[in-house]
């Protein structure tokens, strides 16, 4: 008989890791802020991905030691990189013609809410205190092949991401593949949200409940 | 003989005038042209529309040129960080118009000038706040947003080397929009770390060729202060 | 390991579908991906929509590709030249449609179609022949045409050095048309005269950056055959 | 008393040279084929002009001795070039970008017929026989901050050039500013032909008996 075992969701360095896994060799790839930044952590060094950064930047590096800063090379989050082997240099208007023509072969964004029918949210809370910025989020969310999602599954207070209709203002229509949380992998489809994978221990029910939108089971 | 080399940031921007559209390059500290935007923050302007990724972080920069009152809108992708206070201020006081475009809009509508186009076709911000009021247009099955170009009177870039007749390379990250701005605007201006003899940079690897730049100035400022994590 | 080289032309032009829209690099025999041509002519390939600055001369390279019966349809700025008999032939006979556009506006619909943008508007070619049944449209004062992107399936491009990630390099005037091309294409085939080692090639000087390259193969030609003065 | 001297129509050479005499320091210029191509020949060394061909070339210097061509190193007419120091290479997108975007200061195109609104016609004669070409002229004059035209007033069989609509197919519309002629030099201004110069011995009623179009005199 199993013990029955409480399921532990992932922390944000396995969701990375997660997501991390699914990334095959020679993909071209843009990485948001937050979590979506850790993802480069978990590919290993002999697979290569190239990691494109808005700022004109293709070819990624891990972050250089402390004192071995360039002051010249940071990422689209401001971060200190390095330039891999193999690495080059375009300006802005290039960099997003990579992302909008066709070129990302994916983007990984952060999300405060993603819809059933792929619209994702995650540039603006619509609260109107301070300036709003929207950064490149727009031109990755319409551009690349494939859009991915790392999120939370509900937000601190428990209010599910995973939603009908998303409430916050939106950065693209329909553009969600597919979604990591800490809680399960989910593809968007024609149809809805379908539950891929879920954390050992957690039912459907479980994960129902902690969504909004309709999950479903691979056909 | 051509010989752009001016010979400091007051001379550089000698008849910019109050109520010009200004692009400035950089992008989070990395490739601005710090100098000549101290120049703007003390030159006798008003009424100015900035185009700049960023909105300018701290008292410095381009904080200080609108803490001066000097510019009217602000045109630009990502205006909000941990230390931009002066633009946040100005917001909430309505003293500052602000226009939020997309990066890569951002980038394509001065590309867009650059080339004498007057507006093109683009997925992003489709159905989204900021292509509110936007002609939008089907093209193959697909809905797009009609953009306009965005020129300036003036632009600000930083270089890395440059030569007498305004040739110009740029240093790795600082590169970003410096280029596509230099080709943007009626007039052009850029600082440069390195001057470098005509001849010197291998036509292969100019990025900015001189025809795209009116005036340069020799500011060896060093490292970019990247300070705190902007965007 | 990425790794873009294949190992003769054949193996380059592998997947190449009859009815495919190809883009063929080169300007006036530089920079023109010649073997890749041959191969092209030697393929078992029909009703090929081919997009060049010229249409070929005399009886090898596009020519060739032409007179094998191959192409349905040329999109270019100038076929007409002393030695372009097999398209003057084959023009005649109506057996090959002929699509003429100016060059600058070939040149931005292809880059257009890079940067994912479906058409934009364009001052050139108003009111000519060229422009006939294209929407107008004003902006500002002036009237423009509508121009849509030209995406390929394929781009066929002339390289000076290439890496195995598809980073290329070209050479003086043989940049041309190929770096627009490698990007507009949803399979980018480049001929290389040089192979450099990953890392070799300056990262602020490569001019194509190998994710727009799909394959690469090595074919140290020689010089470019100049022969007559084509345009 | 005068001789009366019969007029003597300006050569080639002389018409280039004519137009080279007109072109400060500083300016970006395109020549087209033919007649325009000579104009940088009489461009003195020391007055720095930056020629630019439509394949990417920026400050193409003078043709290299037989010897010393670079097989690399074309101008748009597919005739060896060199480059001048300082000069640079872009691709076909940025060079056409700098044609359409107001970064040329001059272009000089040779023409069938210009019309007294600066209509010009250059590039087709119309006649269906052959496959028509237009490279990058429809560009140029839609572009180029002026558009100079150098030309023979009239065809060999003395047909006048300068007109009050074009016959030819148009190559772009009121774009010409300016034109030399073996004849004068003819600006184009809102009022139509302004004969700025004539050659020794000339009458502006020869010259107007050799134009369709009516010739006026500076205001």
């Amino acid at each position: 008989m199993d013990a029955v075992v409480e399921p532990k969701p992932l922390n944000r360095t396995q969701m990375a890791a997660r997501v991390a896994a699914d990334i095959p060799e020679g993909w071209i790839v843009n990485l948001g802020i937050g979590i979506p930044t850790l993802v480069a952590d978990h590919v290993p060094e002999d697979r290569e991905v190239i990691f494109h950064s808005e700022n004109g930047v293709i070819g990624v590096g891990p972050a250089p030691a402390e004192d071995a800063r360039d002051p010249w090379l940071i990422n689209a989050g401001k971060q200190h990189v390095t330039l891999r082997t193999g690495g080059a240099y375009v300006h802005h208007a290039d960099s997003f013609a990579l992302i909008r023509g066709g070129h990302l072969d994916l983007c990984v964004l952060g999300a405060f809410e993603v819809a059933e029918n792929g619209d994702i949210a995650n540039w603006s809370t619509g609260a109107n205190e301070k300036a709003p910025a929207v950064g490149g989020a727009m031109d990755l969310a319409a551009g690349a092949r494939r859009l991915w999602v790392v999120m939370e599954h509900t937000t601190k207070d428990g209010r599910p991401r995973l939603v009908r209709r998303c409430s916050y203002p939106l950065t693209a229509l329909g553009a969600v593949k597919r979604i990591y949380t800490n809680l399960a992998v989910i593809d968007v489809e024609p149809r809805g949200f379908v539950v891929r994978e879920m954390i050992p221990g957690l039912t459907l029910e479980a994960l129902q409940a902690r969504s909004e939108a309709r999950l479903h089971l691979p056909a | 003989m051509i010989d752009k080399f001016v010979r400091g940031t007051a001379e550089a921007l000698a008849g910019v005038r109050s109520g010009a559209t200004i692009l400035i390059g950089g992008f989070g500290q990395v490739g601005t042209p710090n100098a000549l935007i101290e120049a703007l923050s003390e030159a006798d302007l008003r009424d100015l529309t900035v185009v700049c990724n960023n909105a300018g972080t701290g008292t410095h920069g381009l904080a200080r040129v609108m803490a001066e009152g000097r510019v009217r809108k602000i045109i630009c992708s990502f205006p909000r960080s941990a230390g931009s206070v002066v633009l946040e201020e100005l917001y909430k006081e309505g003293k500052i118009e602000l226009e939020i475009v997309p990066q890569g809009t951002m980038a394509e509508r001065m590309r867009a000038a650059s080339a004498g186009l007057p507006a093109f076709y683009t997925p992003t911000g489709l159905g989204t706040a900021l292509a509110e009021g936007k002609e939008t247009r089907e093209f193959d099955g697909r809905t797009y947003v009609l953009e306009r170009a965005l020129r300036g009177d003036v632009a600000l870039v930083e270089a890395w080397q440059a030569d007498r007749w305004g040739n110009l390379t740029y240093r790795k990250a600082g590169r970003n929009f410096n280029p596509v701005m230099a080709m943007a605007a009626e007039l052009t201006i850029a600082q440069t770390q390195h001057v470098a003899e005509l001849g010197a940079l291998d036509p292969e690897a100019i990025v900015t060729p001189g025809v795209f730049v009116d005036r340069v100035v020799h500011i060896p400022y060093g490292e970019p202060d990247l300070g705190k994590p902007l965007y």
